[in-house]
Formats: structure tokens, C-alpha cells, sequence
């Protein structure tokens, strides 16, 4: 029973930075994160509403009013966190899971909403935010922030910083090594987030690779690591908060990237296509939902009377309503059939125009329905 | 809604519904000689590995997620359970390693059937496949040989996300060494992978994964081969050819059902066979016709398109009574799915192209 | 010997001493308006990158072995010692890095230009290139894009070790979002280069190394650029188009010469532009001759000939007074050197095909 | 000047293995590896081979009789001894560079020099001999050889093990990460030798990775490793043996695989066409030049006065025939046109037949000068 043991292999928590306990204590010797209520409020805002988020995707997927969803829950308090720790300048590099980092960092709900609905246009950016489409792709996104952040760097836009997001599974990747590796060599601005959930779909961590951690394999390419709590939305913030200043102005003898493996756990399915029972016992998630990072934020935040049951019944009113709104932009998206052929190339190809008059003709010809959509 | 729509749409509910629900573990009967089976296309690809499991020790499969998990798609369902970890092997995330550990593999004296989760993750393994197995042969002057079997979901269709819906055999049909084969039905597909498996060169098998369930149909329990290299033709027809394969052969036939109405009788060719071409039957079938269209999903420009019209041009141009028609998916990456079902050859344009080449 | 030997047997020969002995470091003149230099083609490659880099600080080159090394072929020859280590890089040896690098370069402002040794040598760094940057710009709907250049040499005839003489451009081709351009002279290969380097999407920049020295040319020291996707006459001729580009332009312009001792007017097409294809110009010359070759190295099953092939047919089929032949490597591996002049189409194969095209 | 110093980055000798010093005398506390006299002047006698063969393959490339061909003066010591440490059953998959670890373990020379001459028929394989053809795309034989090893665990032949040769270089490809990862994964009988000679082409061995060594690498799969004086052939005949042995019959705890970085210095050219002078400090390979392998194992084999003057010169005379033998036989080869047809399937397609006909009658019609081979 290789695959039943998995989940126990990351449950002991001392080789990790940790600021709360598993009830949102604080640990003796811990600091908490220089932020100002406000700051603490938000992030928990973002880490409810990112929960919810979930929530209501899965079950729009189950209504079939989008398509295969890939959840978060137990993992966002991590992405909130990371994000949190970024400068406005900085960029993001998403996967398909980091839906609330994405948010966090700019991108509005609808957009995140968009692609499940079948429109690229979600993945297009407005020009002040910087976080790229997400990567499906795994680990391909791990050599391309490289090289942006190597290009701030020859740039000299010295407070710009990249931050890269992958999974455990991706560690195994090629792209994963010949990244990071570049990124040691050419001491680029990048900080790199593993999010070991430990999983990868079916796969357990410790089927992925023999090595002890997955924060130690940076030293492969003479690159920092930390390993960190990701159910514990202060030390992920605090971890990355310091990999970013260290990125943009390293101290004496300290290099630019950083990997950290942010440890966590996916409490729920890999997408909703995915039956984790098939593979994994249904009570391993216990040991983590006890470590749920909202209920470990606002724990700390009641117990510092930062947050009161008024405060958090706005904050539940206004995220139901800004979910709500997100659907509805969504859901209100058309798509342009022209779009196809628009976006190939700067300018169209003859080719293209040829192609694209001929399906003008045939929608024509035809009606639209001749192509209706399935499922719709 | 088309008909082809709504044959689509049926897939797509199988389809969703097979993979939001546990899946169940089909029971193998003892007795298997003589026996058929009422199977779906991807259940028969999954009896053709057990078959072939069963009977030579040799054969393994790897992949990601093909063991407890049966594979995204189900296409290992209970395998592992079947054969145990060491024939049902769970990789690593890392395509190069796949393809390069079953190259090796072969090397060793094993069979290796690799699962590449879909055909548009193949690319990090590219090298491997295209620039290595392709060749152990060519470069030790056959004293070795790579005898894996690479098999990929492809195509759209679906409404997968980004980078799910890829079709793009040309790239391999154009490397030699390779063989390239795709069934349309579930007999093929237990009867080709049964002959990939057991050829002695790499062969990508590739997995129509519109129609992974889109029907079911009488598979022999006991092993059979389809034969490597050799079209099918699933309609009879005078006036025209319709040149297609995998999933695209379902609306070509429905195509050929309406176009029928209108007194126009197509012959559609399902070639099964990417690479070798069966080039024989190809200017046979045009020969007799003198008109022909090919339908696939893959950008038409550098599509397998491309190689059959050259093809019949080449060897029966004086029969020409029209140009070769090239029905594919746009020059353009293939759209999420709002918009995918304008991007890939609807029935209505296969239609409306096998009109033009009639009208000519 | 044939001619085309002859021909071969001089690039060969200069190749070799200038990649035996040590290289000379070019010496740039301080006033560059209105003069010419008198080029091989990889120096004009050369010359491309230094005016292109010395007019916009964003562009950079990057690569194995391109900096105090100047490449492998001198391609890059002594712009490291006048752009310095951070414009010029020597990365470390991982395709999928320095491309996936570039694509990030690009995103962040700058203009990377990126060297692979060899086409062989590019499949470790397919994914980035054919499935990551061919898609920026349809993924994001525009609001990103991947200005980047993937620079390579190409095809065979040097002698070379396995691997290092591939032909694959039909890859390249059949990928939407991708542009590919090769130069067949001096001239055009800094004109392609600057429009390249300029290019806001990721152009394939094919460097046909057999005729990387086999001649000289007027080069302007001046930028200018030669617009992608128009293919270049280099022959006029009414009797029959001969379609090719790279290295196969001069056999093809060799073979053209003899044609015309027996009466033969060939008209030879360097498409330059592989993607997009200039069908125009394709087209015309084709209708006006009604007859016509594509000479190409890659293997002939899936070859870019079939995309030209098809597209004739589809276009001018009524002009057609014979088949397009398609003269291509086989579909084989090329094979190692003592056997590489009989799998490249040579000047005596593409007069052979001519005559049989002509005797239709 | 970072490409001047990367010479001297590996001259701390204290963190490899070694059991001779730079003048063949044994380390105090070193241990000689348990070979018979004979066996030693045997290995001796490789050695002399492969210096001599280097030395007339450079200069057939001169005179154009080869193509490129790539030296291993200075290399020779360890891929000798690699191979020494092999049993008849194993195999060796190794590089272009490996002209001696493929002769040893049984490539005759004249298949060598096969290849050089544009034969393919150098890379066919006698039935008794598990050399693999050499691989030239760097790294892609390494999750190959773990394959194969992997094959042999399933198939339970516990007697073989799989050598897997490659480079410096080679470490930063995805190849090297993937192969190797699977190995610790799949706990397979291989054995990698990295032969870091310090440069890959003009990269420097600093410049390829940040990792302080390339051995350490190994810890991010859960790797053995270990680091070997590679200018010593008693040394890394200890270090490869030892892996060997583990990969078979591994004793508890412990695993199969190993890493060996043999740390060499490659004295000549990257390739004949290479210039070296061009990218590295002329007088770069004189510390390692005193460090000969081939003096050192005659130095060791003087003082225990197992190899006398007679022997030398027996040696010298037998290696010069052989390899006058092995150049007559390559220069004899015929190529014929048919096997650009003959390999590519195991039965050939239609279409390759009509164009192996086409070419025969091109043949025909035109004469095989219309053909001739360049520089020929
Ligand atoms: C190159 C590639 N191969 C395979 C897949 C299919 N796939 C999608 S998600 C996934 C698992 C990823 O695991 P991990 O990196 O741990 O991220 P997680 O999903 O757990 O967040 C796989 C195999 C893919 N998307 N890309
Ligand atoms: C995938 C790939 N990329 C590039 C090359 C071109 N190339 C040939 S040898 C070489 C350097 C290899 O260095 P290393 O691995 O250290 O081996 P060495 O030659 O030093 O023995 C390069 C870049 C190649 N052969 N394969
Ligand atoms: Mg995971
Ligand atoms: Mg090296």
C-alpha cells in the first residue's frame, strides 16, 4: 500500500517554517508578519472568498454551466499569501489551480471564470496586470519566468520580481530542472513556489521522486530554499515576502532566486473529472482540514480581535455578491467565431483570410446552428 | 442541432458522465475463446492490453496515473489490479522519460505500451520519440530495434481545456522509422494496438477521444490483428472519395448518409494506417471515383491533407475531375470550447466541400 | 564529377578549414552608411545580428557556445567581444531552457535571438517552441506575444556526424503561429534576419549550412529587410516551376542551366518564406507554366512539397499539364556521409524529374 | 575572465577518491583495487591504445581519410577503467567521445572507425557485444540506459547492470534530470558516470551550474553518488566496480543506482573542428597534463615492477598493428546505396521500395559518378 502511506509523509511539521499552530496560535518563538490589520483583513477576505470561489465552481461544473474545474480548497491560503507578498511590478505565473493567486494579483473573477465557459478572452490581461495565462502544460512556465525575470534583470528594472507557481508532480519535469538551473546560473530575479500537495493527480509525492524534500533539490542548481507550512497563510506570506526583497536587492553574499516547496494538501479532487477515491483513503485529508488555513487565519485574527462577527458577515455579504457578479459577466460572454483567426499572428496571413472568409460564408449559408454548440 | 452535433453531444454526456462518476471495474469472464464483447472504443483498447497482457509476459504498460487510477480516460481500468505495480506502472511526471525509459525498455526484452496522458503533452517526449526510437533501428543497421507502442488521446471535441485537443499526426507520419495508426471503431482499436504491440517498431497509436464512448460494438475476447499499413473502407461509393480516419470518420460518414439524399453516392476510406500510407487503396478508391476530399481535424496547412492530395495528384491526375479537397481544422490553434465546434469539420462543411468537388 | 559535386566539394572544403583553423575576428568598419561588404552567407547572418543589435539595446543573442566561441559555425562571430557577456550568452546546455528563456526575454521587453546548434539538437526544446511560443499571442487574444527569433542550422552535405544534418521545416510549418523563413543567398539572409529580429511574433530562422561559405555576395552594411513571406524569382522560365529554398536553390539553379542546353526553361521559385507560403507567387508561376518540381531535402512523405503540392492542385488544377513532382530525401533517415549525395536531391535528380515532368 | 579560472575550480583534490597520486605512487591509506598483474597490464595496455588511437585519429581527420572526429586524450584513463569494471552481460551506452570505453568492452577499432568514414555499419552490433551505438544528442541516453536497467530488474536477470556514460554538459539537459529521477524512483541496476571534463564545447563547467558539484546533483533523486580522481584509472576502476556490484546485489539499505562524477580534464579539442585556444587559457591544461592517466598507471605498474621495458615495447608493438589493421579495414568498407532503404522498418513499405527502385535506376541510367561523394 505504497499510495495509503502518502499522505502521513509530509505530517511531521518541524522541518518547516510554521507561525501558527494548527488553531491559529501563534508559536512561541514565531514573529508575525509586519502587516497592519487592514492588510490582515484583506488577505483573510481573499482567503474566504477564494473558498467560496471554489465552491461555486464545482458546483457550476456539476450544472454543466462550465467546464472541468480544478479546485483549491486547502491550498489557498498559500496562493493568497504568495500573492500578497508581491509588489504590483511584479509578475505571476500561474497554473490551472491558482485561482485565488491569480485574483489576488489582479486578475478579476469573471476572467478566471471566462476560460471554463469556453473563451479565450479570459486569458487575455488587462495592461496593468501582470500575471500571465495560466500553464497547463506542467512545468513549462518554470523556464519562461526564468527568462522574464532574467530580462528585468538586464534591464536593470531592478523592483521587478517573478514568481512562478507549480506542483510536486513538477518537479519531474525536464522544464522544472533546465528552469531552475538557468535560474541559478544567470542569478535571476525569480521565486519559485512549489505547491507540494502531494499529489499529482493519482501519483504520491514520494512515487514523484526519492528525494527527502523537494525544497532540496534547489541545491542542485546552487539555489536558496525554504520549506514552508502552506496550510499557514503568515509563514507563506512571510517566506515569500523575503524571497522577493532578496530577489530585487540581494544582501552580501546572498543569490536572487529562491525555490520554496510550500506544503500542503489538496483537500479535495484533482479536477472535477477526477475520483481521489479511486487512489487515495478517504480519511487522509482528515489530518489536514484540521490545519485548514481560513479557519487557522481567523482563528488568529479573532483571538487578536481583529476580526468580529460584524466584520466577517460583511465580509461574507460581499463576497457572495462579487461571486455573483463574476457569473453573471460570464455567463454573458459571447463568443466571436472571427476570433479564431484573429489572434494567430500580428497581422493575418492570407491563409487565414481565405479560412476565415469561408467559415463567414458557411455560418451564412448554413445559420449558426449548423455548428451549435454541444452541451449548450 | 446537426446530427453530427447531436451525436457529439451524446459522446460529450457519456463522456462527462463516465469521468465525474467512480469508475466501475469491468469483470473479465474465464472463459474468453469465442466470446464477444459489447465494447466502447476505449474499453476495447483496454481489452486489447489485457489480452495482450495476459499472453506475453513481455508487455507492460507505463504511464501517468494508468495504474490505481486507471488512467484518466479509464483506458488501463483494473489493469493494475490485474498484472500488480510492476506491469502497471505509474511514472514519474516526465514525458522524455517515459518514451526514453521504454526505449530502453524494448532494449531490455520487455514490451512497453506508453500512455502519454494527451497527445498535447507528447512534446516534451518529442525528442525521444521522433529523434530516437525512430531510429535505434536505421542507425545499429537492425541489430536493435525499439518495440514500444506510444498511445495518445487526441483531438477536440470535448470541451477540454487548453492544449487537450491537439491533432497533429503529421508531425509524426513525416518522420520515417515511425508507424502512425488510429482506429474509428472498437474492433480496430483492440485489432490494431494487438498488431502495434506486437510489431517490432515503435508504433503511435492514436486515440480518438471524441469516441472513446460514442458506441459500442462486438469485440472478439480473444486477440486479433488488424493489420499495420491497410485502409478500411466503410462505405462503398462511386462518385467520391471521402479520405478520413479516427474520430472525423463518424461525420464523414453522416456526410456520405445525407449527401446520399442527393443522389450523391461517397465512398468514405477510413485509412487507419497514418503511416505507411496505404497508398493503393487510396488511388484505387480515387481512381474509381475521380473526385476526392480528405477530412481531418488538424490545421490544414502541412496536414496529412497535404501528403494525400500530392499523393493522388502524383499517381492519378489524369483521372482528376476536380482538385483534391482538403477539409481540416483552420490554420489557427485550435479555440477553447465555445468555438471549437466551428474550428473542426462539422458534417455541414464536409457537405458543403464534397458539393463544391461534385460541382466542379 | 557533376557541377553540383563540384559546387559541394568548394563549400565543403572552405567549411572545413574555417572550422579547423582559428577563426578570424571580422573587423567592422567605423561608417557604415552606403557601403557594401562582400559576404558569405554566414557572415551576413552575422553582420545581421551586429547592425541589429547595435540599433536596438533590446536585442540579444543566446545559446550554446555562442559567445568567446562565436558558435559553433562563427555565426555569431565576435559579437560577444562588442556586446559583451550579457547581450552575447553562452547558456547552459539545455534546448528547452534557452527557448522557453527566450519566450520569458520576450515577454520582459527584450529581443532575444536564439541559437540551436543543429536542428537535430531542437527536439529537447519542441514543447517550448512549437506549443508554448507559437501560442502567446492566441492564448493571451493578443495582449502578449513572443517577439522572439529561433535561429538553426539545416540539412546535409557536410560530412557531418548523425544527427546533424535534419530537415525538418515541415514541422515547423504545420504550426499555427509560427513563422518560417531560410535564406538561399547572402543578401537575403541579412534582409530575412533584420525582418525576423523585428517580427512581433517567434520566427524560425533556417540557416541552410551546407552554402553557409559557398559564395559571396554584395551585402549593404546598412539594415534593411527583406519582407517575410515573399518568395523570390531566381529564375524566369516558361516551360516549368521549379519550387525550392536553402541549399536546394542551387542545385535546382544548376540543374535549370543544363535544362536549357536541351530546350528546356525552367523557372526556379526560392520560396524563402516557408510559412506563410507566398501562394501567390506559387500559384502564378505555376499557371504560367503549367508544369512543376518542388526540390526539397526532408523526406518526402509529409514534406513541405505535399503542402505545395496539394495547394497547386487546389488552385490551378485546370493549368495543370502534369503532376507536381515532388524531388525529396527519401523517407529514410539521411544517412551518414558515405551515402548522404545519394539521398539528397542532386542537380542529375532534379534534371531527371524535370524531363519526366516535361514528358507527361 | 570567468572562463579563464574554470580549470582551476576542480584542483582541490581532497573530495574525490584516489588511490594514486599525480606521479603513480599509491595514497598511504588508499587501497589498490584487486586485479592480477595480468589484468592490470591489460588495462595498461588500453590505455596505451586509446592514446595512440586518439593521436591517429586526429591526424586521419587531417589528411581527410575521417570526418570530425572528437578526442579523449586525457579521458582515456576513465573510460577504460569503466569498462573494466563491467561484466560481459552489462551494457554501456556511451557518447561520441567514448572510443575507448566502447573498444574495451568489446566495439572492435575498425567499428570505431566506421562511422568516421559516413558507414553506418559501425553502429550494427555483434550479437556478443552490449555496446550501444554512441549518442550524440546530448543526455538522451541516460533515460534510455535507465530503461534498460529497469527492464533487466523486471525481468529479474539480477547479474546485469547498465553503465551510462555522458558529460558535464549533459547534466543540464532535462534528460539527465528525468533519467535519473526515474532511476532512484524505480531503484534500477544503472550506473551513471558523469565524465566531467570541465568543459562542454566553451562552456565552462561553472557556467553550465550554480551546484557546487555535479555528484550532489545525485541528492535530488535520492541518488547514490560519489566523486572520483577520473585522471586516476585505479580509482575509478575502484569506484565504477563498487557500483557495479551495488547495482546487482544491493546490501541493506542500500540502493542500486549510483552517480560518479569523474572529474578529467579533456587535454585536446572539444572535436578536430574545435579550437580551443579560442575560449581557454593555452597553458589550462598543463596541472592535469602532469596528472597523465597513462603515466601514472605506467608509473604505478614501473615501481611494483610489473610492467619492464620488454613489456613496453611488446605493448607499443602490438597497439601500433592492431590499429594499422583496424584503419585498412574501415578504409575498405563499400557503402551501398540500398541500406539508406534497408533499416528504416522491419519489413520495408511500398513507398520505400519504389524509391530505392527510383534510386537504382538513377544509378543506372546515370552512373554512380553523377553521384560521387564529396571529398572522396
Ligand atoms: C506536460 C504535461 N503532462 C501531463 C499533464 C496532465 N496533467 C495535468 S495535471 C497533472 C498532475 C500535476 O500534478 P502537480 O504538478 O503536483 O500539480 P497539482 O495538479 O497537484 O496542483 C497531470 C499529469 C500535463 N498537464 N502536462
Ligand atoms: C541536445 C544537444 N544539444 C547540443 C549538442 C551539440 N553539442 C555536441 S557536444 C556538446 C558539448 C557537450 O559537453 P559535455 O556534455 O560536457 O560532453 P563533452 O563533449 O565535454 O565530452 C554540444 C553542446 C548536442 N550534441 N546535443
Ligand atoms: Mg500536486
Ligand atoms: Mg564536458
Amino acid at each position: 500500500m505504497i499510495h495509503a502511506q502518502s499522505g502521513l509523509h509530509e505530517q511531521d511539521e518541524h522541518d518547516r517554517l510554521q507561525i501558527l499552530d494548527a488553531d491559529g496560535n501563534v508559536h512561541p518563538h514565531a514573529t508575525v508578519p509586519d502587516l497592519s490589520d487592514e492588510e490582515m483583513l484583506a488577505m483573510y477576505e481573499a482567503l474566504v472568498l477564494a473558498r467560496q470561489f471554489d465552491q461555486r465552481a464545482i458546483s457550476l461544473q456539476r450544472q454543466g454551466r462550465i467546464a472541468t474545474y480544478a479546485p483549491m480548497t486547502g491550498q489557498e491560503g498559500s496562493q493568497v499569501a504568495t500573492s500578497y507578498a508581491l509588489d504590483e511590478q511584479d509578475w505571476l505565473f500561474p497554473t490551472y489551480r491558482d485561482h485565488a493567486a491569480k485574483h489576488v494579483h489582479g486578475r478579476s473573477l469573471s476572467s478566471l471564470l471566462a476560460p471554463l465557459r469556453g473563451h479565450r478572452e479570459g486569458y487575455a490581461i488587462p495592461d496593468d496586470v501582470n500575471v500571465m495565462p495560466e500553464y497547463i502544460p506542467i512545468a513549462t512556465q518554470i523556464p519562461q519566468a526564468m527568462g522574464m525575470a532574467w530580462g528585468y534583470k538586464l534591464q536593470e528594472q531592478n523592483d521587478r520580481a517573478v514568481l512562478c507557481h507549480f506542483g510536486d508532480g513538477a518537479t519531474s519535469e525536464g522544464d522544472f530542472h533546465e528552469g531552475i538551473n538557468f535560474a541559478g546560473v544567470f542569478d535571476v530575479p525569480a521565486v519559485f513556489v512549489c505547491n507540494n500537495n502531494q499529489w499529482a493527480i493519482s501519483t504520491p509525492r514520494e512515487r514523484q521522486t526519492k528525494s527527502e524534500t523537494l525544497a532540496s533539490k534547489a541545491d542542485a542548481y546552487g539555489v536558496d530554499s525554504i520549506r514552508v507550512d502552506g496550510l499557514d497563510p503568515l509563514a507563506v506570506y512571510q517566506a515569500t515576502r523575503a524571497a522577493i526583497r532578496k530577489a530585487k536587492d540581494p544582501g552580501p553574499g546572498e543569490s536572487r532566486p529562491t525555490l520554496i516547496e510550500s506544503i500542503q494538501y489538496r483537500f479535495g479532487a484533482h479536477t472535477t473529472s477526477d475520483d481521489p477515491s479511486v487512489y487515495r483513503p478517504e480519511d487522509e485529508p482528515e489530518y489536514y482540514r484540521k490545519r485548514d488555513p481560513v479557519d487557522r487565519l481567523r482563528g488568529y485574527l479573532e483571538s487578536e480581535d481583529i476580526l468580529t462577527d460584524e466584520r466577517q458577515a460583511a465580509i461574507d455579504s460581499r463576497v457572495e455578491d462579487r461571486i455573483e457578479a463574476a457569473i453573471d459577466e460570464a455567463e454573458s460572454l459571447e463568443a466571436d467565431p472571427d476570433d479564431i483567426f484573429n489572434h494567430v499572428y500580428d497581422e493575418m496571413s492570407d491563409r487565414l483570410k481565405t479560412q476565415r472568409d469561408e467559415l463567414r460564408e458557411l455560418r451564412e449559408k448554413y445559420g449558426d446552428d449548423a455548428f451549435s454548440e454541444v452541451l449548450e | 442541432m446537426s446530427s453530427y452535433a447531436e451525436t457529439l453531444a451524446e459522446n460529450v454526456e457519456e463522456q462527462a458522465e463516465s469521468e465525474d462518476s467512480a469508475p466501475e471495474t469491468r469483470e473479465k469472464p474465464e472463459d474468453s475463446s469465442d466470446s464477444v464483447d459489447e465494447l466502447t472504443l476505449v474499453e476495447a483498447i483496454c481489452d486489447g492490453l489485457y489480452t495482450e497482457m495476459s499472453q506475453d509476459e513481455r508487455v507492460m504498460a507505463l504511464g501517468e496515473d494508468i495504474g490505481r487510477n486507471g488512467g484518466v480516460f479509464r483506458a488501463t481500468d483494473a489493469l493494475y489490479e490485474e498484472f500488480g505495480e510492476h506491469r502497471v506502472v505509474d511514472t514519474p511526471l516526465a514525458e522524455s522519460g517515459i518514451i526514453g525509459a521504454s526505449i530502453g525498455l524494448g532494449l531490455s526484452g520487455m514490451r512497453p505500451v506508453a500512455e502519454i496522458q494527451f497527445m498535447g503533452f507528447l512534446y516534451p517526449g518529442f525528442d525521444q520519440l521522433v529523434s530516437q526510437a525512430s531510429r535505434i533501428r536505421s542507425r545499429s543497421h537492425s541489430q536493435l530495434s525499439a518495440p514500444i507502442v506510444v498511445r495518445m488521446p487526441y483531438g477536440g471535441g470535448i470541451r477540454a481545456p487548453e492544449h487537450h485537443s491537439e491533432s497533429k499526426e503529421a508531425f509524426f507520419v513525416h518522420e520515417p522509422g515511425l508507424k502512425v495508426v488510429t482506429p474509428s471503431t472498437p474492433y480496430d482499436a483492440k485489432g490494431l494496438l494487438t498488431a502495434a504491440i506486437r510489431d517490432p517498431d515503435p508504433v503511435i497509436f492514436l486515440e480518438p477521444k471524441l469516441i472513446y464512448r460514442a458506441f459500442r460494438e462486438e469485440v472478439p475476447q480473444e486477440s486479433y490483428e488488424i493489420e499495420l499499413g491497410e485502409a478500411s473502407i466503410r462505405r462503398e461509393g462511386s462518385d467520391v472519395s471521402v479520405f478520413t480516419w479516427g474520430a472525423m470518420t463518424r461525420p464523414s460518414l453522416i456526410a456520405a448518409e445525407e449527401l446520399a439524399e442527393d443522389g450523391i453516392d461517397c465512398e468514405v476510406v477510413d485509412l487507419r494506417s497514418l503511416s505507411p500510407l496505404d497508398i493503393d487503396t487510396i488511388v484505387d478508391s480515387f481512381e474509381k471515383t475521380g473526385r476526392g476530399v480528405v477530412v481531418h481535424e488538424a490545421p490544414k496547412t502541412g496536414g496529412l491533407g497535404a501528403e494525400i492530395a500530392a499523393t493522388i495528384q502524383e499517381e492519378a491526375m489524369l483521372h482528376q475531375e476536380a482538385p483534391v479537397k482538403r477539409i481540416g481544422g483552420y490554420d489557427a490553434h485550435i479555440p477553447l470550447h465555445a468555438l471549437e465546434d466551428y474550428y473542426l469539420p462539422q458534417a455541414v462543411r464536409i457537405q458543403d466541400g464534397i458539393h463544391d468537388v461534385m460541382e466542379f
